[in-house]
């Protein structure tokens, strides 16, 4: 074969500056093959070695009584009780679905299913957090029909209900969008499956697609280097999803989990067969040898580096205990996979690739993996993070007609009715959904058990470009309100954390100020985070995304009988506010619609945070509230019509509120004051409802009543439900045509 | 009775059916493997929903030559109940073993969401423990139910009352509106000409419990098992069997 | 050997992915476009064998699945 | 005039839809079947035009529309 010379030159187009090169020469004692370079470079790249973020993320709190497994493993999984475990990982895959929208989304959902059935879990629920561009930019309906698309096609067909997720439409976001997927399976606490090669001599075993030239440097280099006019040179072969080919490899993973024939196992996703063995003997302590001759290819001369470095979807790695060979290829068979044996588990803590009888590479683990580059990268705010703070709310005019700001807001791309999206997922199939799309949060039932699960994933990076550190804790803490309104008490999170170059200072910044928020409220709520991701480099042309660090959270309720939505449910019911209304109007959606951008955003005390959890999961356990709801983006206001409007098939039911308040009638009324959620109830349980929240020494109001066919807020508002609903409803399909 | 529930590679609500009829309906029901022939006695074969071979190149097209295939059409020959929803509709149509065929929605897209269907015959093996007329609100969730068939094929399956399940509103109106996937003659389910193989594209499996959206969908497995009970070749034989 | 094979909708059956098409053409600018029609092309490739036999097998093909005779009409060529 | 278009995957572009044919046709005993991919067929109907621009046009629409350049390639013939 004749290859590359290798030189540092060559280095830095693997995205190795010379610093990194030296000190792989000096780990090697030796310049690396091609090869090796394309394997160095893969597994020193930031998605796979985190070198940015590592020093950083260690300061999550990733522990607690219920952690079965932190981070570090495929996914996350915290014990639920009856001896059942629950799986759970969120994960982006930006650049591939900007570059391809549908083949680009569907890939990741694969992904990350991959990630959790690998543990043993059959996956019941997935989530997808999108953030577009502005929604009237040319390109921003052809990226949502193809990631919408995608999602849709991948999660339908391998029958794993998308149960919910987030969207929001923001211009920071036009030449890079974001696509975080997330799934949770349940497995048997006894049984979850790790990936750490162990058993010198065991056999290491490839299982599902061929492998082709598929997205060589995709994950790897794609997600490790900015966009510009340099990605289209770089642009891989596009990855396409077989979800049929995944729904085998899942339900025969799955069967053979159950023979007692796995020592360990592990999706190949990024840098394919390199990182998976990599990782696999890494972790085992061990080595591991591959006979490239025997991957199952599906092009023709493919070299060493291409097979090592190919991205192709629908594989896994399996170490299997030795003389178990045939029960895997029998299982194999039975759903019509491929089953290779393609190498062993070896003593000498070395990655050995061998080619027509050619020793093609030969790497010690440990520079690959622990020995990776870290970095404490330069982290320091930008003049324009503060000058972005700066409003003053006497130049910002009261609206004229308040009716028209409510309906002008009920038609924001970013609070409309999401219908558009989930009714193009199949959220019913598995019969676990007992909360579908359309409330604070899903609730998805535990088959065997009256437990249940819910599920909200969120991130407002609105407020997170204000200020990074109180918009990362408003992010863990609207994903817990939005689980405590279903009933449920939070559990743990998943993060993935979207961001711009972290070589420069000013973004390093937003991570670690990010970081310390989700640290913090995560403390406060005593919540871990068993799981994420970190997506760097989101950039194009020099300019960043907004910070944004999604959070998928999972709240666990013992009893499914007592979960609650968040729309009205009767004539004559009590509305009832938990929390309190501040004037605050920084980086609000109502100030965003005036193109006002500055600002701080909502003030949070955790404390009065919990406060209010505790109050309405108490309230929920004890049947008194019929309806519980978050306030978010377009306050009180947007949130008293999303209880009238959301319940739609449920019947129409109206308001008439009062609202008192020394401060401005629209920060009243569209202002994002955290902590608040509406509740309502039957008048009869008001009092033992004020005695909970006095207990809790929690703000306590009563809005109004649960009335008629229209929405009336004191004398600013006064509009019927049909003239809400028709804006509220066809928002997005107004502006994005027909799914 | 003993149900059968086939599952082929890409099979979803597979689950979901063998759930909703032995959880819900307390009856016994058996998976039945796509590459056996035997069907271990059943005496109903459903076929679910999902996308049987990835749904590629048409819905249904492949699944349709699965070993376990030829048993299914020689049992629906010899008067054996068949229950194709969704997928299993499509793989049925596929199969000429009932009229027409599901092509891509109307409006292009997946359609998840809840829909109002009225029972047309409940004279049926299928539906006799609904009401004439009845309405059946049940879940839809395909990108593909698009009914289509020959003028004269439409002519006849309407003559015979072929016809068993039609989208209407909440009130019963048969209207444009109400018709999810332009179905033509708003069809959502019908029967061969024998009166034993039947196939829709709402899934009744996920309408079986109040806390999930409903128990619309048990008048169906029900409808079923009475038939089964009362030897359901009384309602076959009241028709010649046809072509 | 390589058969083409061209699956194209009955004419009478709708077609509303290819008005769709038509549609976003038109509003690309392309006023020039009365109709659109989606079919589906397939390059199926197979080991050298008599010709006549080969296209036999093809049209075989053709019948038992590739093409579904309620909606769909099928054509194709034979190349070495 | 009818342009007929012909929309294929690049080469080395996974085709799933194609390798679950191929294994169907396998199944029924088609043998010789080595390989199937799976393609769109487009007839797009045009009023007359000067034939140069015509192409000119169709060629637009393949690269705007019809064809994905990211995974796939085209070609067309254009008739009067
Ligand atoms: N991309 C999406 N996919 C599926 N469901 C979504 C998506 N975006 C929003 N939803 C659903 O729409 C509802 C409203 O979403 P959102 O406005 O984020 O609620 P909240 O503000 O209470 O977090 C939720 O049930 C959510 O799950
Ligand atoms: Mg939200």
């Amino acid at each position: 074969m004749d290859e590359p010379q290798v030189t540092a030159a060559l280095a830095a187009e693997h995205g190795l500056n010379e610093d990194e090169y030296r000190r792989i020469v000096a780990a090697i004692g030796r310049i690396p093959t091609y090869v090796e370079l394309g394997i160095f470079s893969v597994m020193w790249s930031e998605h796979c070695s985190y070198k940015s973020s590592r020093r950083w993320l260690r300061e999550l709190p990733t522990t607690g009584p219920r952690v079965l497994q932190g981070p570090g493993e495929n996914a996350g999984a915290m014990d639920i009780g009856d001896g059942l475990a629950a799986v759970f990982k969120i994960e982006s895959h930006n650049h591939p679905s900007y570059v391809e929208p549908y083949q680009g989304a569907a890939t990741g959902v694969g992904g990350i299913m991959r990630d959790v059935f690998t543990m043993g879990a059959r996956p019941i629920a997935n989530l997808d957090s999108l953030r577009f561009g502005a929604i009237d930019h040319p390109r921003t309906g052809y990226l949502v029909h193809g990631v919408v698309g995608g999602i849709g096609g991948y999660g339908n067909c391998i029958g794993v209900p998308t149960v919910g997720g987030d969207m929001y439409f923001d211009a920071g976001y036009n030449e890079n969008i974001l696509v975080n997927a997330f799934t949770l399976g349940i497995v048997r606490a006894d049984r979850i499956f790790r990936a750490s090669a162990t058993g010198v001599g065991n056999p290491v075993i490839y299982v599902g697609s061929k492998t082709g030239r598929d997205g060589i440097h995709g994950a790897s280099l794609l997600a490790s280097a900015e966009f510009g006019d340099g990605t289209e040179h770089k642009r891989p072969t596009v990855q396409v999803g077989d979800p049929f080919t995944e729904k085998l490899l899942l339900e025969a993973c799955l069967e053979l989990m159950e023979r007692d024939a796995i020592v360990a196992i592990q999706d190949m996703g990024a840098a394919g067969l390199t990182s998976s063995s990599v990782e696999m003997a890494a972790r085992g302590e061990t080595g591991i040898r591959l006979d490239l001759d025997r991957v199952p290819l599906r092009e023709e001369g493919m070299t060493p580096y291409e097979i090592l470095l190919s991205e192709s979807q629908e594989r896994m790695l399996i170490v299997a205990k030795a003389g178990s060979e045939d029960v895997v290829r029998e299982v194999f068979a039975k759903w019509d996979l491929d089953a290779a044996i393609i190498g062993e588990v070896t003593d000498d803590r070395m990655i050995r690739i061998v080619f027509r009888g050619q020793e093609v590479a030969c790497l010690p683990l440990e520079p690959l993996a622990e020995g990776a580059p870290k970095y404490e990268r330069p982290a320091a705010a930008s003049a324009e993070a503060e000058a972005r703070q700066i409003l003053n709310l006497d130049h910002v005019a009261l609206p004229g007609d308040y009716n028209r700001a409510l309906l002008g807001l009920l038609d924001s791309p970013n609070i409309a009715s999401r219908q558009w999206v989930y009714r193009q997922y199949d959220h019913l199939v598995r019969g676990n959904t007992v909360v579908q799309p359309g409330s604070d949060a899903a609730v998805v039932r535990v088959k065997g058990t009256h437990k249940a699960l819910a599920l909200s994933v969120d991130c407002n990076s609105r407020y997170c470009l204000l200020d990074p550190y109180v918009g990362a804790m408003i992010a863990v803490v609207e994903s817990a309100r939005n689980v405590v309104c279903a009933g449920a008490v939070p559990l743990g999170i998943s993060d993935c954390l979207n961001f711009g170059n972290p070589e420069k200072p000013a973004i390093m910044w937003q991570f670690v100020e990010a970081v310390h928020g989700i640290r913090d409220a995560c403390n406060a709520l005593g919540v871990p985070v068993v799981s994420g991701n970190v997506s760097f480099y989101n950039e194009t042309e020099g300019r960043a995304i907004p910070p944004t660090p999604t959070i998928a959270m999972v709240g666990l309720m013992d009893d499914v009988t007592r979960h609650t939505t968040q729309w009205f449910k009767g004539e004559g019911d009590v509305i009832v506010l938990l929390g309190r209304t501040r004037e605050e109007l920084g980086g609000s959606e109502y100030l965003a619609q005036q193109g006002i951008l500055t600002g701080t955003p909502p003030w949070i005390d955790l404390q009065v945070e919990t406060h209010v959890h505790a109050v309405c999961t108490r309230a929920i356990q004890d049947g008194l509230v019929r309806s519980a709801h978050d306030c978010s983006e377009g306050g009180l206001a947007v949130a008293l019509a999303e209880c009238c409007l959301s319940g739609s098939v449920r019947g129409e039911l109206g308001a008439v509120v009062e609202l008192e308040g020394a401060i401005r009638p629209d920060a009243l009324l569209f202002g994002e004051s955290q902590s608040r959620i509406i509740v309502s109830l039957r008048r009869q349980h008001l009092g033992r409802l004020r005695e909970l929240a006095e207990r809790h020494e929690t703000p306590f109001t009563v809005l109004g009543e649960v009335r008629g066919h229209r929405l009336t807020i004191g004398s600013l508002i006064d509009l019927t439900l049909k003239e809400m609903r028709q804006v509220w409803e066809t928002a997005l399909p107004r502006r994005l045509g027909a799914a | 009775m003993r149900w059968g529930v086939v599952t082929f590679p890409g099979s979803l609500d597979d689950h979901d059916a063998l759930y909703a009829i032995d959880h819900v309906l307390g009856q016994t029901a058996i998976p039945l493997w796509h590459k056996e022939r035997d069907l271990h006695g059943v005496d109903c074969v459903v076929l679910p929903g999902g996308f049987s071979y990835g749904d590629y190149l048409r819905c249904g097209a492949l699944a349709r030559f699965a070993p376990v295939m030829e048993s299914v059409a020689g049992f629906a020959r010899d008067g054996g109940l068949v229950f194709g929803i969704c997928n299993g509709f499509q793989v049925l149509c596929e199969a000429g073993l009932l009229p027409g065929v599901l092509t891509r929605n109307r409006n292009l897209s997946f359609v998840c969401e809840y829909v109002h269907v009225r029972v047309e015959s409940a004279a049926t093996a299928f539906t006799r423990a609904c009401g004439p007329g009845e309405i059946l609100t049940l879940p839809i969730k395909h990108g593909e139910g698009c009914y289509v068939a020959s003028e004269a094929t439409l002519r006849e399956i309407e003559e015979e009352g072929q016809v068993l399940l039609r989208y209407a509103d909440a009130g019963g109106r048969v209207t444009e509106a109400a018709n999810p996937n332009g179905s033509l003659h708003n069809i959502a389910g019908v029967m061969n000409r024998q009166r034993n193989v039947f196939g829709l594209m709402p899934h009744p499996e996920h309408a079986v419990e109040k806390a999930l959206g409903g128990e619309d969908g048990l008048k169906l497995f029900r409808s079923i098992a009475a038939s089964v009970a009362a030897g359901h070749t009384e309602s076959v034989a009241s028709v010649a069997p046809g072509p | 050997m390589l058969a083409k094979v061209y699956v194209t909708l009955k004419s009478g059956v709708l077609d509303p992915a290819g008005k769709a098409i038509q549609h976003s053409l038109h509003s690309l600018g392309f006023e020039r476009v009365t109709d659109v029609r989606l079919g589906k092309y397939l390059e199926v490739w197979l080991d050298r064998g008599p010709r006549a036999e080969v296209e036999r097998e093809v049209d075989e093909m053709c019948r038992k699945l590739l093409a579904n005779g309620v909606i769909e009409d099928y054509r194709f060529e034979l190349q070495d």
